[in-house]
């Protein structure tokens, strides 16, 4: 049997507030195997981050279990089984690029040399070699985007947790990005959850789109792309693709369409 | 304020009530044993039974005492903080003001009570409780105007830009974003500002004006050998501490803001 | 660069301002000060709300500028100055001491009781109240088990470290206080990711919470200063040790009604002494200015 | 002169102690002379202490409190403050030398401001330094029928601008310090300074409320210790020379004491010719005609007397019992003043003043 | 002749950092007349925000000169001409969504009733009807920058500046505010200068698009849509919209597409 990244049943998340409780997510049964990258889709407030934090052990769950790798959810962030990158950069203003870069692998002990060896990499990988000593306070949105998704890549986890990464990027950046992220992905190995608004990046990038329905938050479809492992610039252009595109659409929209025109 | 599942593990409301008390019979009772015990401690140090007695016996006139004193520390720390946002809001928007205010203000943070008082008394007047005011009033001002400049001056870029989008006057970004952002700088601020007024208004006792006020009971009884009948008095002082400190607690559990995001 | 400079020249016309204002006061304002609700044929009732300007409530400016340099107490004593330059910096040295042993000790605390909830609740009421406590009350306490631990022999105590540890009893509270907030004040998406890197207590303290910490700890550490200063000069009159500004200060104190201008020397040199030690703060401040991008400088 | 062995005081089965420390209850001045004189002139090591230490108070260290805790082998302090402090501790000290045999103590205010007497007080605002130093000012009103209550007591300050700015009606004040320090200020009236005459002064040495001031205290217990009562033995008669040369000498024994707080003492006293006005009072003071520092029992009994009658704004008593028979005693002073004055020293007498002219400021 | 909404001559931003001034952005002109749309495109980093900022009066130009309807932009901002919409929410945390809407209603002294009525109104057009009285860390990231919207379109500005303001948000809701936003512009008849990543976003909602580019920052082409006035989803199908999106593509590819090559 293949090794579970992520293995979610039953899960649900409810905040209590002072207007009574909330129900951000219901019922969700997820599971993502090791290496596969699903991607997660839904309208705005439908659950992606609040998922996403519980995978990551940010936020416990109210109900259901979720393992990753097959250990509790807080055991596996003790082990450091996955990276993050979240919503916004959350860059420390203190630090420079290469110090926001290096603030994982300076965490976990790497040693001096080997890490600035990482970090010129990482930096190289987003295009930000000649910002290495600035400070995010001197950088455009997208480069504090890109910082932070850098880091999240920096100790080459076994599963990468990314929340709209590349909502702030130029279609070059973000084509560009995409492809590397893929590489990255196939050549180590790691499963990837990561949330989109954009419905040709997730099929582009995914090997299953899970999309999501709000209140409450849950899971109403999940599609397999079927495609192959090669992600370059012909499959854009494929048939399979454009099919796999109206698919997810029509998965969405089943629902809002009619709400957005109800207005 | 919300709770994240990264905040410190918050333990159940009674505690706050609980845990004070306890920790307090924890020193009282080490207390009663090094003095009455073990009898370790030096002399100037009474036995808080002892202390008690007095307090009971006395109450009536440390009672009085402490009203005298309070009330010069309340008016001082009211006067000193108003005065001191004031100024510190001053300094926040202007950079002139600042310069001007800060080796003022850094001076005025280091004069001892024992300089400023005789000097405040010869100025005002001895036979008036104005210096012992004005003594509290220049104590708790320093804290809440270091504070408050501080806070004032942690706005985030983004709201700033927002404010300044919204052509927000000056009195209105302080209002709407400099202000909130600065309370809990205030906060801390009022919370030293508040026992170093009471202590700033008891200690200026020493050194002139009229002869009341818990201060010059501490001064008087503790120098002619009657310690436990002092240490009533500071007892009397403490509870005053103990008082400012619940308000301006209170205070800050009233205006506690959410964090950004 | 510039901007310091101008800073500098600010604040000196903001001295030159009080000075001014100083005199001008003296030169106009009513001699026996501005009463109100006097009851008539009452003296001393009423409450002053403008001071008096006779030459022994505000020596002229230049009086207490020309005393520095006469004789002392008369005789063949140097000039004014030399004695309170020479106990000014007897004094700063025991206030570094003190200020390290409160910024050590208010450190520590503010630790403890951001780390564990129920210390706060427990400590933070006393800490407070702590300082309600006058110095007469515990000074002579301190003096009389120093000066015991001294005769045992075994510890030297010096008189200087009574005075330090006073200065230090003063100065950890603000400390402990600012340290308290400052650790609370990180952003929450900052705290989710050291969570994510299932970063420990230390490693989140070290890499997160102390330099958020930054602006908070920098008044609390000025404050410090100021205070070790205040309780320094109080200590060294409380327990009566020779050398120092506050002996100075009251013993020219009590000269005050025949030479006014004298108290003045020891009093400007507390306030030097005092700017000395924020002054050393500011520099941290300046040091540390990375961890506060993004403060409004107007 | 005889070194220690010759005293003769014991029986010689101890070890002479040859180290000992005094706490005065002020700064150094002149009115301490005889202490720093004693130091000076070697008339400590003459009676064979090796070293001794004078310690300046001056803050909220309390001499009686420093012996008691002993910090300290001897102290010099007010007997009303002591009587105070032995009732509430229920330590015992032992007032072994009245060095001041009169009280100093004033109450000065202008002329015609209509506080001549102790019955004027009524209603009026009183100086006083507060902290033990009121009892004499209670126990005259006392004995005057009026209420501590009845008036309202200002805290003083270290300086006399209380009275000078007219906070105050009357304000407290030793001969020897701050009656000279008004009497060194000009007078903006007449360009010239202040003169005794532009006051009333109310002298508690001429009232029921007098009581004794600075004498030497030890401690009761350790008495029985011959050692320790060799060693008071000694040391009051270290200081009695010291008080005689003071006598003899006014002069040379305030710049003795002048320079002593100047240089050994890191100290800033008062001006050369304030000393010496000091140090003349302070002789008016010692030397009252009876020989030196031997208690009078009708002082002492006046002094017990208005420390019961006393009681201050709180309505507290200074003391409300008799103090213990312990708490003075002539034998250690007699036999000092005895062996000096085998050694052909005047240990009595009254003191002829010297003419001081104080100048603007003490200088 | 027709006002200029906004009218850059040689405009240059220059940051001086401790390794040398960052020439952000270098001899922009720019002219946006009134009741025009106008996008900004181009790669991370070349200088849409600071351009933003420089309109909007946040920063001081260091070169050139800027008018906003004919007067200085510092003008302009204290006049109120402009409605602003930042990259990051920027929502104050102590404050509802109600009331982060409210704040320049409040600030410029609307009356309470109207001010009410006013924020209910735009809480249902950004779909937050149901969230007014929550707190900012209550909200998912796209509601935040839906916040951060309805704040902008408060006070109905003449001219709305709007950085990557749909950039959080899904499809659907992206979609129909896009909708809500040509409408909103045409019925105030608004000049907006908006900021986008989205090719077709730019197009389907401009009438002409700057595309930009980096290292130093400057407009390197303007190319008009010669679109008419009605944006609704047969335009998205239509032929006239492809072309302008490829034209674009074209114009802002020409030389980044090397540059993302070359790695
Ligand atoms: N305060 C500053 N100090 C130094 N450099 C700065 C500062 N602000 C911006 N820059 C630089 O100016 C350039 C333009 O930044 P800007 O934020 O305008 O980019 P942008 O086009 O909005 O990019 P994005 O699409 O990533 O948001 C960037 O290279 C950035 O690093
Ligand atoms: N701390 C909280 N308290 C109350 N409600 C919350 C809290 N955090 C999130 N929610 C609610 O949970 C729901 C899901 O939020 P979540 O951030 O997961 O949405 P999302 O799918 O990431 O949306 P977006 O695409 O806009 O980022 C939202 O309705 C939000 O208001
Ligand atoms: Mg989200
Ligand atoms: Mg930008």
């Amino acid at each position: 049997m293949i090794e579970l990244a992520v293995n979610a049943r039953g899960v649900g998340k409810t905040f209590p507030t002072k207007d009574g409780d909330v129900v951000a997510l219901t019922e969700v049964e997820l599971t993502v195997e090791a290496g596969e990258f699903v991607s997660l889709i839904g309208p705005s407030g439908c659950g992606k981050s609040t998922l996403l934090r519980l995978i990551a052990d940010l936020d416990p769950a109210s109900t259901g279990t979720l393992e990753i790798f097959g250990k509790p959810a807080s055991q596996a962030r003790v082990d450091q089984d996955y990276g993050i990158a979240f919503q916004q950069a959350g860059l420390l203003p203190w630090r420079t690029v290469a110090g926001n870069i290096a603030l994982p692998l300076e965490l976990h002990g790497m040693a001096k040399p080997a890490r600035a060896a990482r970090v010129a990499e990482l930096a190289e990988l987003v295009g930000l070699t000649e910002f290495v000593d600035r400070y995010p306070d001197q950088l455009s949105g997208g480069m504090q985007q890109r910082v932070a998704i850098a880091r999240a890549l920096a100790e080459q986890p076994r599963l990468l947790l990314m929340d709209e990464p590349f909502g702030a990027l130029d279609e070059m950046t973000r084509e560009y990005l995409q492809g590397e992220l893929t590489r990255i992905a196939a050549e180590t190995g790691a499963a990837v959850v990561f949330v989109t608004h954009s419905i040709p990046e997730a099929v582009f990038l995914s090997d299953r789109v899970v999309v999501m329905s709000p209140r409450p938050g849950r899971i109403t479809e999940i599609l397999s792309t079927g495609l192959d492992d090669i992600r370059d610039e012909a499959l854009r252009e494929s048939p399979e693709y454009f099919e796999r595109v109206t698919a997810v659409r029509e998965a969405l929209h089943g629902i809002p369409v009619e709400r957005a025109n109800e207005r | 304020m919300t709770t994240t599942s990264n905040a410190v593990r918050t333990p159940p409301v009674w505690v706050r009530v609980v845990a004070p008390i306890t920790v307090g019979v924890v020193i009282l009772v080490i207390w009663i044993v090094a003095v009455d015990v073990v009898k370790a401690a030096p002399r100037a140090l009474p036995s808080p039974i002892a202390i008690t007695n007095e307090f009971v016996l006395r109450s009536g006139i440390i009672v009085e005492d402490m009203g005298i004193t309070a009330s010069n520390a309340l008016i001082g720390l009211v006067a000193g903080a108003i005065v001191a946002i004031v100024l510190a809001a001053l300094a926040a928007t202007s950079r002139p003001v600042d310069g001007m205010l800060a080796p003022l203000v850094a001076a005025i943070a280091v004069v001892p009570i024992v300089a400023l008082t005789p000097i405040l008394n010869t100025m005002f007047g001895a036979s008036s409780q104005f210096g012992r005011q004005s003594v509290a009033a220049i104590a708790a001002f320093v804290p809440v105007f270091v504070n408050v400049l501080r806070g004032l001056r942690q706005t985030r870029p983004v709201h700033r830009d927002v404010l300044r989008s919204s052509a927000a006057t000056g009195l209105q970004t302080f209002r709407v974003l400099t202000l909130p952002t600065a309370l809990p700088y205030l906060m801390s601020g009022l919370r030293i500002a508040s026992s170093i007024a009471v202590i700033a208004a008891l200690v200026a006792e020493y050194f002139g004006g009229p002869a009341d006020g818990i201060g010059t009971a501490i001064a008087t009884y503790a120098k002619s050998g009657r310690a436990s009948l002092a240490f009533a008095y500071v007892a009397g002082g403490i509870a005053i501490g103990l008082v400012f400190f619940l308000v301006t607690s209170l205070l800050e559990w009233l205006v506690s803001r959410r964090k950004p995001v | 660069m510039t901007r310091q400079r101008a800073g500098i020249a600010w604040g000196a016309l903001g001295v030159l301002a009080v000075m001014a204002l100083w005199e001008l006061y003296k030169a106009l304002g009513p001699a026996e000060g501005f009463v109100v609700g006097a009851i008539a044929g009452k003296t001393g009732s009423g409450v002053m709300l403008l001071p008096r300007t006779n030459d022994r409530a505000m020596p002229h400016i230049w009086d207490m500028v020309a005393r520095l340099f006469q004789s002392t107490s008369g005789g063949d004593t140097p000039p004014l100055i030399v004695p309170v330059v020479t106990a000014c910096l007897t004094t700063l040295g025991i206030v570094a001491v003190g200020w390290l042993i409160g910024v050590t000790v208010g450190l520590l605390l503010g630790l403890v009781m951001q780390r564990w909830r129920l210390a706060e609740w427990g400590l933070l009421p006393w800490i407070v109240v702590s300082q309600t406590v006058p110095l007469i009350a515990f000074a002579p306490i301190l003096a009389s088990i120093g000066s015991q631990v001294d005769r045992a022999g075994s510890i030297p105590w010096p008189q200087w470290l009574s005075v330090a540890i006073i200065a230090s009893y003063l100065a950890f509270f603000p400390v402990a206080v600012g340290v308290l907030r400052g650790l609370e004040a990180p952003d929450r998406i900052h705290l989710d990711l050291m969570r994510t890197y299932a970063a420990g207590y230390w490693q989140t303290l070290l890499s997160l919470r102390l330099p958020a910490a930054v602006p908070h700890l920098l008044p609390a550490l000025r404050l410090a200063a100021a205070s070790a200063v205040v309780g320094a000069v109080v200590a060294e009159v409380s327990i009566g040790m020779r050398g120092g500004i506050g002996r100075m200060l009251i013993q020219l104190a009590g000269q005050g009604s025949s030479d006014p201008a004298a108290p003045w020397g020891p009093t400007f040199g507390s306030i030097a002494l005092g700017l000395v030690a924020a002054g050393t703060v500011a520099l941290i401040g300046f040091g540390l200015r990375n961890y506060r991008r993004g403060e409004a400088t107007s | 002169s005889a070194p220690a062995e010759d005293t003769g005081s014991a029986s010689g089965d101890f070890e002479p102690i040859t180290d000992i420390s005094l706490q005065l209850q002020w700064l150094p001045q002149a009115q301490f002379a005889g202490y720093y004189v004693a130091l000076d002139k070697g008339y400590f090591e003459d009676e064979g202490f090796d070293n001794v230490d004078i310690i300046p108070s001056g803050g909220d260290i309390v001499p009686q409190d420093a012996l008691v805790a002993g910090d300290v082998d001897f102290a010099v302090a007010w007997v009303p403050k002591v009587l105070g402090t032995l009732e509430a501790t229920g330590a015992e000290l032992t007032d072994i030398a009245q060095v001041f045999q009169k009280s100093g103590t004033l109450q000065v205010s202008f002329k015609g401001d209509g506080v001549a007497d102790v019955a004027d007080f009524e209603g009026k605002r009183i100086g006083s330094w507060g902290f033990g130093n009121e009892w004499e000012i209670f126990a005259a009103m006392a004995a005057d029928g009026l209420d501590a209550s009845s008036v309202s007591i200002t805290t003083q300050d270290f300086s006399m601008n209380a009275l000078l700015d007219g906070d105050v009606d009357a304000a407290q004040a030793m001969t020897y310090n701050e009656w000279a320090q008004i009497l060194e200020v000009v007078n903006p009236a007449t360009g010239k300074l202040y003169q005794p005459g532009d006051f009333d002064v109310v002298s508690y040495e001429d009232t029921e409320g007098a009581m004794l001031q600075d004498a030497i205290w030890a401690d009761t217990a350790r008495l029985d210790d011959p050692a320790y009562a060799d060693a008071a033995v000694r040391f009051l008669k270290a200081v009695t020379k010291g008080w005689i040369f003071a006598r003899d000498n006014p002069e040379e024994a305030a710049s003795i004491t002048y320079d002593a707080a100047v240089n050994a003492e890191a100290a800033f006293p008062v001006g050369p010719v304030h000393q010496t006005w000091q140090m003349n009072e302070v002789n008016k003071l010692i030397w009252a005609g009876g020989d030196f520092g031997l208690v009078d029992q009708a002082a002492w009994d006046k002094t017990v007397a208005g420390a019961l009658a006393a009681v201050n704004q709180d309505g507290i008593n200074l003391i409300s019992g008799e103090p213990a028979d312990s708490a003075y005693s002539n034998e250690y002073i007699k036999k000092a003043l005895e062996e000096l004055a085998a050694e052909g020293m005047t240990v009595g007498g009254e003191y002829t003043p010297i003419d001081v002219v104080l100048t603007e400021g003490g200088q």
